[in-house]
């Protein structure tokens, strides 16, 4: 089944790309139905940061080798430190996409074990990827400040 | 004198028995008795053509006694051939005794007890001349031994040894039983055998029975498993002293009382007695499996079994090849293997004493905590691989000399590549205990510990310089069946294929070594600490631990080839044989009920039906 | 007492592509257990094109993966172009076949080579790369530069090909014609080669699409899924190309049951095949025109506005699916911009699982023949 | 007492010569091995003297690291022992020391620098230097069976066990390469040299990507320096051994008859004939991936001792004893 | 002969056999497998790529370093053997290139290890990674490669200043050149 047919208020952007609103708590039940109507390929898990709103939007992209149609469900939470359930069972990628957002958003998924430093070391500071993270500024404060070597 | 000596050798049970409460006394009271034979073996040294300096010669001794007992005669005498292995133990014992001074702490009395009881049978067993004191001296060493196998408390080991025992006790006295009703006498002097299918037959079961104190295959069962669960003193005294007792039995029966032209009357093939090619073929075969299983276990103890077994097939492969070559190459490779294997199994007990563990895989990075016990422990190992360093080189040079000589082309080969099989193992036990990354902080062995694997490794380096001189202590043997020995000087051997000289390659290699030195030398270092290692760039410091060493399954791939030809085949084929020992030794399996005073008690039943026979006889 | 060791496959060793590191965990000669360590790259390109305009973003894009840069550029444009409601021209479309396939020629002629090397064929891989430098020698004719060649721009091609193109193209691509069949008497005709390749390696068929395997790996495992045909971008719906997957391997012999080494090193051998063809009937059938949408050449210096939305665009590069998640607010700049890498899931989950109970010496094979690139892991 | 003194400096002297000889020759072979792979792969490749260079680049490195005295030892028996084997070889019929050995001794000899750098290998504690060790035990487990049922074929054949002997016995021509039955034998024994030069499809030990060199991992500035000579000498002792046993050790004019001349001609083909050896294992090497371990187990063990088996029971049944 | 006249030769020697560190830390080693193979071939000039750094002489700094990196080549530059050298390629070890805002990557090589050439450019084309490398070997033969004794002197500066950038903590990073003032 298309997933027009199995989600009624799905938006079509363009021809192959369908988005899908929905709630936190649905994603789980969302994507394994998916996965069993031939959604069976999981591109991608992202985030993107609506700091204006105060809400992070997970978006789980999906694609059906049998409809061509590229699937993104989109969930909103709120920015301070809402938890997530892992669907890290359903497929084994999404355990990856999991720890990146959380290393690089500070989102928490409930579930999975191995959410800890995947990318950074020692990164002691607020999620890089946090549109309130200013790079610019931190390079300045930091890089830029490290002196030269002085040889006298 | 020699009374004394024996009187002495058998009240040294009894004292250190009662010593029992003091171990630490009981332990240099035997040390000091243990050092009996050794002197009777200088004493003894005149009469092999050997001169020692008279500070050494702590007392005279006959060369022959007889002892008149009731309906029988206990002929002792010193012939070359028991005074050369005579030699070996006694060189040995001493040392494992005084090894076991600071390693044995439970019931350290009977340990010693049982130690000098096994000492005083082989002493016995080595200067008996007739069929009836071998016997009885023969069964003084198993059940010694048995004794000390039952210290170890594993089922296994206990069982096997007591099958494969009785099994060997029983092959012998079938063979003696035949012999005696073939000649109607005791001595060995007076057998004047000829070639009867008896006479093949007796040979046959008296080489079995011997066949399994020497763990040759398919006699060897019981071996690793004795060998791996009995404290460390006595094992190295068993692999290194006692394992070669078989052969005695073999060479003195085999040139001794039968004699090499009865033998060849049985038939040749290319030039060497079929006899003979069977027993060198078994020993190749010994060789080859023994190495094999060797490279394939874990447990240092087993590892070291397997390798007494596969070096003490080489042995086997000399005395059957039969040429004088052959046969001082057998001996060459009884004294090295004498020596490096009870080094060995020394230096496994002190690692054991400092660390608690057996398991190659458990252990590591000894070598720069316990330096000396890893020098002495290297030295052996480079003999065993017979790396031309050490003496061990010889012997197998010889070996290999006189299997070309023979022309033995499929047996060559084979004992060429357990020679190579043997660095495998060797650089397991070098990786795996001694080397590598450092898991324990421990201190060095004890002295008492040290002295007696240095003292051992002392021959090995005597041998490599000097292996001229021990084809003039084994000449006598030699002579004494009819053999010439082999052209040599001092410092080379010539087998008439081409010739041996030791100073080219010492001095070769000490010359390589300086150069090498001062090129090395030429450029200052530093020493880093271990974890400061290629990890591909990766900063230890981020890691709690990094587990650097590959011991465990180290030859994964060698063991995926061969393991399975040769583990469940030897398992399958043992339990064949095991059934059969069963029926022909000591009847059906549900003897064995696994409890000790059962055994006990089966040992005494078997004493009291063999004295019963003796008096009936 | 552990009884394991840990080996470190990287970041510092032969064994590995670009800057990552497999820690494995051996006993023997088995490895036990496999962690994928990234993250030596990361230069936060994401957060980084969130600061730059659209057009500005052209550039770092490219640099996140390095063997095949071309498909970022055209899998960002497609996405802008998607937002902005672009249909570009004809030509620009002919030329972008030409210039992905191209990269795809030097990717794949690395990734032989690589495997090669991997087990031990050295010359194979001074070879494929020796070859795969003429291919760069053409696009520096065409681009300007050996690498990166930020050619591909939303609503088009920077500019046009150079007259002599066709002629250098043609003459390239004979030439490697010509080495095809060598390479195929040293990599896939040697008996050792076979022996080492065939059967190793293999990640389980039936799991493939559900641990995300993409591109000629998924091939491999026998599934003919391409993005060229299933969606179709540039000008690949116009052009007649196999989509060569086990088991038909066409020329070479099928040894296995698929998804290993060596069907996947055959799959890129005969995807080459195909890549000449495509470039071949691209410079046929290329009509001549624009390669530029005009909107994008009146306001690119001073950047457009994109309108509100989502986008993903994909593109079938030589490891897998590239794609690009761009969103936009209507703003001059992105407001999210994310990579799915095929290196993501080849090189983490599937390594990590398929590494279990695997020698140590068909580990890096392995790793190699799946083409993981670490840059579109950590970006 | 003068004279045994001159006697014993001017041997001493001869074979220092010709351990240097052996060392020179080794680097020139490293030099050649790379320009030829490097014309294999369509390249110019360094200049033949390149192994010179890169020796004493390695021992003029200003700081080394030592993982302790047992790493350093194996510097030290790597480079003594691979000495002391090439002076136990007849090079070019010229026997040095050789007469006080014999192939058994040779072999054996080899096992000391192997095991001295397995040592130095162990003692660094790098797990790839332990698995790359037992790589390198296995694959010589793996070589020496074809190796020594030919060697031991040939032993029997001529009856010695002594090289010199058998060079000796090639002399005037009859080399052992042109008997029909020694002819497979020295294809075996190539393959078996293929696995002691390292040469892919056998360089198993030290594969790159697999075990980032494997033993090699820990050694840097002298200590590799001490190794690559070893290994460059190696070469020089491996393929002397294979053209004493089946090419006669290049020996073409005969000493008695032909004075210095002979000597010098001896020697040059000597050389000629180790290159071409060396030349065919490094051109194999170009164009052959590796095997796995126990794939170069199964495939010694199989094919190349079927054909030794065979060229045994050829011996066995021809010899008259 | 003379201390001097080795020396020199032993400079010849060192500058005619240049190992580097086969360690690709970032885009840049995608040019290495061109300049190593057969079109631009730089074993013509004794350049060999080995696997680990103690075998090797020259550290081929391709490219931007994520500071995960850094502290990765820092750990191999300390296990490489004097004398070494460094070659910092392409725009990203000179001043950041392209990442010049990038939150994870340093801005400039030589704060953290000495760098002995840099080669300008994103990226470098092979014949100027070739001339970087003629041009070391010249430096080494007139001893002005002297990167590693620099890192022997500074050892402190050059530890604290990666120490800095591996905590990535801003409080303790102030301008050196206050502290001495401060002091004095």
């Amino acid at each position: 089944m298309k997933a027009k047919e199995l989600f009624p208020d799905a938006q079509e952007l363009r021809k192959g790309r369908v988005r899908i609103e929905l709630d936190k708590e649905q994603i789980t039940d969302a994507l394994k139905k998916l996965k069993e109507n031939g959604y069976t390929h999981f591109v991608m898990l992202s985030c993107v940061d609506w700091i204006k709103e105060g809400k992070f939007e997970l978006v789980y992209h999906m694609w059906s080798y049998e409809y061509k149609e590229h699937v993104m469900l989109s969930v909103k939470i709120n920015r301070d430190g809402e938890d997530v359930v892992s669907n890290r069972e359903l497929f084994p990628q999404i355990e990856t996409y999991e720890r990146e957002i959380h290393e690089m958003f500070g989102v928490n998924f409930v579930g999975n074990p191995r959410l800890g430093e995947f990318i950074l070391e020692g990164w002691p500071h607020m999620p890089p990827m946090r549109k309130d993270f200013d790079t610019e500024k931190f390079v300045k404060d930091l890089y830029y400040k490290i002196p030269e070597v002085n040889e006298e | 004198m020699l009374t004394e000596v024996l009187v002495s050798l058998l009240a040294g049970v009894f004292l250190v028995l009662a010593l029992n409460k003091y171990p630490r006394v009981a332990g240099v009271v035997a040390f000091i008795i243990s050092l009996l034979p050794f002197m009777a073996v200088l004493a003894w040294a005149g009469t092999m053509g050997i001169t020692v300096p008279s500070y050494l010669k702590f007392f005279t001794l006959e060369t022959s006694l007889t002892y008149n007992l009731g309906p029988g005669v206990i002929h002792l005498a010193i012939t070359p051939l028991g005074w050369f292995f005579l030699m070996l133990l006694a060189s040995v014992f001493p040392l494992t005794v005084m090894f076991a001074n600071s390693f044995v702490k439970r019931n350290a009395g009977g340990f010693y007890a049982a130690m000098l009881l096994t000492m005083f049978g082989s002493f016995g067993l080595l200067l008996s001349q007739d069929i009836l004191s071998f016997f009885i001296f023969w069964e003084i060493m198993s059940w010694s031994i048995f004794a000390l196998v039952l210290r170890g408390h594993d089922r296994r080991a206990i069982v096997s040894y007591l099958a494969f025992g009785s099994l060997s006790a029983m092959l012998i006295l079938f063979g003696f039983m035949m012999l005696y009703y073939k000649t109607n006498t005791f001595l060995f002097a007076d057998m004047h055998l000829t070639a009867t299918p008896l006479t093949l037959a007796a040979l046959s079961l008296l080489v079995a029975g011997f066949a399994v104190k020497g763990a040759l295959m398919p006699m060897h069962a019981w071996a690793p498993h004795a060998y791996s669960r009995s404290e460390e003193p006595f094992v190295a005294f068993l692999s290194g002293g006692l394992s070669k007792l078989g052969f005695f039995g073999i060479i003195l029966f085999m040139y001794g009382v039968v004699g090499m032209s009865v033998i060849s009357s049985w038939g040749t093939f290319r030039g060497v007695p079929w006899f003979g090619y069977a027993l060198a073929v078994i020993g190749a075969f010994t060789a080859f499996a023994g190495t094999v299983l060797a490279v394939m276990q874990d447990d240092l103890r087993k590892l070291l079994a397997y390798s007494s077994i596969g070096q003490l097939g080489y042995i086997a492969i000399g005395i059957g090849i039969g040429t004088p070559l052959a046969m001082t190459g057998a001996l060459f490779q009884a004294l090295n293997h004498t020596f490096f294997k009870a080094v060995l199994f020394l230096a496994a007990g002190a690692v054991f004493y400092r660390t608690g563990k057996w398991k190659i895989s458990e252990l590591g990075g000894l070598g720069y905590k316990m330096p000396f016990t890893f020098l002495a422990a290297l030295f052996a190992i480079f003999a065993l691989a017979a790396i031309p360093i050490t003496s061990g080189f010889a012997a197998k040079w010889l070996l290999y000399e006189a299997a070309i000589q023979k022309k033995f082309l499929f047996v060559t080969p084979i004992m060429l590549i357990a020679g190579v099989g043997a660095f495998l193992y060797a650089f397991k036990i070098l990786y795996g205990v001694f080397l590598g990354e450092p898991r324990y902080d421990v201190k060095e062995a004890p002295l008492s510990q040290l002295i007696p694997m240095w003292l051992l490794v002392l021959p090995l380096v005597i041998f490599l310089v000097i292996p001229g001189w021990f084809v003039d202590i084994t000449a006598p043997i030699l002579r004494g069946y009819g053999m010439q020995p082999i052209q040599h000087t001092l410092f080379s051997i010539n087998t008439g294929l081409a010739t041996y000289n030791t100073l080219a390659v010492i001095f070769g290699m000490l010359g390589g070594l300086l150069v090498a030195f001062i090129l090395y030398k030429w450029k200052k270092q530093e020493v880093v600490p271990h974890i400061d290692n290629y990890l591909a760039g990766e900063p230890p410091e981020l890691y709690e631990h990094i587990g650097m060493h590959a011991s465990s399954k180290y030859f994964e791939p060698f063991d995926e080839v061969f393991g399975p030809i040769f583990k469940k085949g030897a398992e399958r084929g043992w339990e064949i044989v095991l059934s059969a020992a069963e029926i022909l030794g000591t009847g059906a399996r549900k003897i064995y009920t696994g409890i000790v005073g059962d055994y006990s008690i089966y040992v005494l039943l078997f004493f009291i039906i063999l004295v019963g026979w003796w008096l009936l006889w | 007492m552990m009884k394991e060791y840990e080996l470190f496959i990287g970041p510092n060793h032969p064994g590995v592509t670009g800057n990552m590191s497999y820690h494995l965990w051996a006993e023997g000669d088995k490895i036990t257990r496999a962690e994928t360590r990234v993250g030596y790259l990361h230069r936060g390109f994401e957060k980084l094109m969130e600061k730059r305009i659209w057009m500005q973003n052209v550039p770092l894009v490219c640099r996140i993966c390095v063997p095949e840069p071309d498909v970022n550029e055209a899998a960002y444009s497609m996405a802008v172009e998607d937002l902005m409601g672009w249909e570009i021209p004809e030509r620009a479309k002919y030329i972008r076949t030409i210039i992905l396939e191209m990269a795809r020629l030097s990717a794949h002629l690395l990734a032989v080579g690589g495997v090669a090397a991997a087990l031990g064929i050295y010359t194979a891989a001074q070879w494929g790369i020796g070859d795969r430098d003429y291919l760069l020698d053409i696009f520096e004719q065409i681009t300007g530069a050996r690498v990166y060649h930020i050619y591909i721009w939303p609503g088009g091609v920077r500019w046009d090909l150079p007259k002599n193109a066709k002629e250098l193209i043609l003459k390239v691509l004979d030439y490697l014609e010509k080495r095809m069949p060598l390479y195929d008497d040293l990599i896939m005709h040697n008996k050792v080669f076979l022996r080492r390749s065939v059967g190793v390696g293999i990640v389980p068929k039936d799991k493939a699409i559900e641990w995300g395997v993409t591109g000629p790996n998924l091939r491999a495992a026998g599934y003919q899924l391409d993005f060229r045909r299933l969606e179709p971008y540039a000008a690949y719906d116009k052009i007649d190309f196999e989509v060569p997957y086990y088991p038909k391997l066409g020329d070479y012999e099928v040894l296995s049951d698929g998804s290993d080494i060596y069907t996947r090193t055959a799959i890129r051998m005969l995807e080459m095949q195909q890549s000449i063809r495509i470039i071949r009937q691209a410079l046929k059938d290329m009509p001549e025109g624009d390669v530029l949408v005009k909107e994008n050449k009146a306001n690119k210096w001073f950047g457009w506005k994109v309108p509100a939305g989502y986008a993903y665009s994909r593109v079938e590069s030589s490891k897998g699916e590239f794609g690009y998640f761009v969103v936009s607010d209507g703003g001059k700049k992105p407001v999210r911009v994310h990579v799915r890498g095929p290196s993501y899931t080849h090189g983490i989950n599937v390594m990590e699982t398929i590494a279990r109970g695997m020698n140590i010496a068909d580990f890096s094979p392995t790793a190699i023949s799946l083409d993981v690139c670490p840059p579109d892991i950590e970006r | 007492m003068v004279m045994e003194i001159v006697d014993i400096l001017e041997k001493i002297l001869i074979l220092a010569g010709m351990v240097t000889l052996g060392f020179a020759i080794g680097m020139l072979f490293n030099g050649i091995a790379r320009k030829v792979s490097a014309r294999i792969q369509n390249r110019v490749g360094p200049p033949v003297y390149q192994g010179f260079i890169d020796v004493f680049k390695l021992f003029g490195k200003k700081t080394n690291i030592s993982h302790g005295w047992i790493f350093d030892l194996a510097a030290l028996f790597s480079v003594s022992g691979i000495a002391l084997a090439f002076l136990f070889l007849p090079v070019a019929g010229y026997s040095m020391l050789s007469t006080d050995g014999d192939l058994f001794l040779i072999l054996y000899l080899l096992a000391i620098p192997a095991l001295g750098f397995a040592l130095g290998a162990g003692a660094s504690g790098n797990p790839n230097a332990a698995v790359g060790v037992m790589r390198a035990l296995m694959s010589m487990l793996a070589y020496e069976l074809p190796l020594v049922m030919v060697m031991v074929a040939m032993m029997v054949y001529y009856n010695t066990t002594s090289l010199a002997n058998i060079v000796a016995a090639q002399a005037n021509m009859q080399w052992a390469f042109f008997i029909p039955i020694f002819f497979i034998g020295a294809l075996v024994a190539d393959m078996a040299l293929q696995g002691m030069l390292m040469e892919k499809p056998f360089d198993i030990p030290i594969a790159p990507h697999e075990i980032a060199t494997g033993p090699m991992v820990e050694f840097g500035g002298k200590h590799l320096g001490a190794l690559m000579l070893y290994k460059m000498m190696g070469t020089v002792v491996e393929t002397t051994l294979f053209v004493d046993l089946f090419l006669g050790g290049g020996v073409v004019l005969s000493v008695a008859q032909y004075g210095w001349l002979a000597y010098l001609v001896n020697f040059a083909v000597w050389f000629v004939l180790i290159l071409i050896v060396f030349l065919i294992a490094v051109m194999i090497d170009n164009v052959l991936p590796r095997f796995r371990i126990e794939q170069a187990l199964k495939f010694y063990w199989k094919y190349d001792a079927l054909i030794a088996i065979f060229i045994l029971i050829w011996i066995f049944a021809g010899v008259k004893i | 002969m003379k201390h001097e006249e080795w020396k020199k030769i032993s400079r010849i020697m060192s500058k005619r056999s240049l190992w580097m560190v086969h360690f690709c830390t970032g885009c840049g080693a995608m040019e290495m497998p061109p300049v190593m193979t057969s079109r631009y071939d730089m074993e013509r000039f004794g350049i060999f790529a080995m696997a680990t750094p103690r075998q090797a002489d020259v550290f081929l700094v391709t490219g931007y370093l994520a500071v995960k990196t850094l502290k990765r080549v820092v750990q191999v530059y300390e296990q490489m053997r004097d004398p070494k050298y460094v070659i910092g390629f392409g725009s990203c070890t000179i001043n950041g290139g392209m990442y010049w805002d990038s939150y994870n990557t340093i801005k400039d090589l030589s704060k953290y290890i000495p760098v002995d050439v840099y080669i300008a450019g994103c990226m470098p084309r092979p014949e100027a990674i070739i001339d970087s490398f003629l041009k070391l070997m010249d430096m080494i033969d007139k001893g002005e490669a002297i990167g590693w004794q620099k890192y022997r002197k500074y050892y402190d500066q050059y530890k604290r200043n990666q120490k800095m950038a591996f905590e990535y903590r801003l409080d303790e990073v102030k301008p050196i050149k206050e502290d001495d003032k401060n002091e004095s």
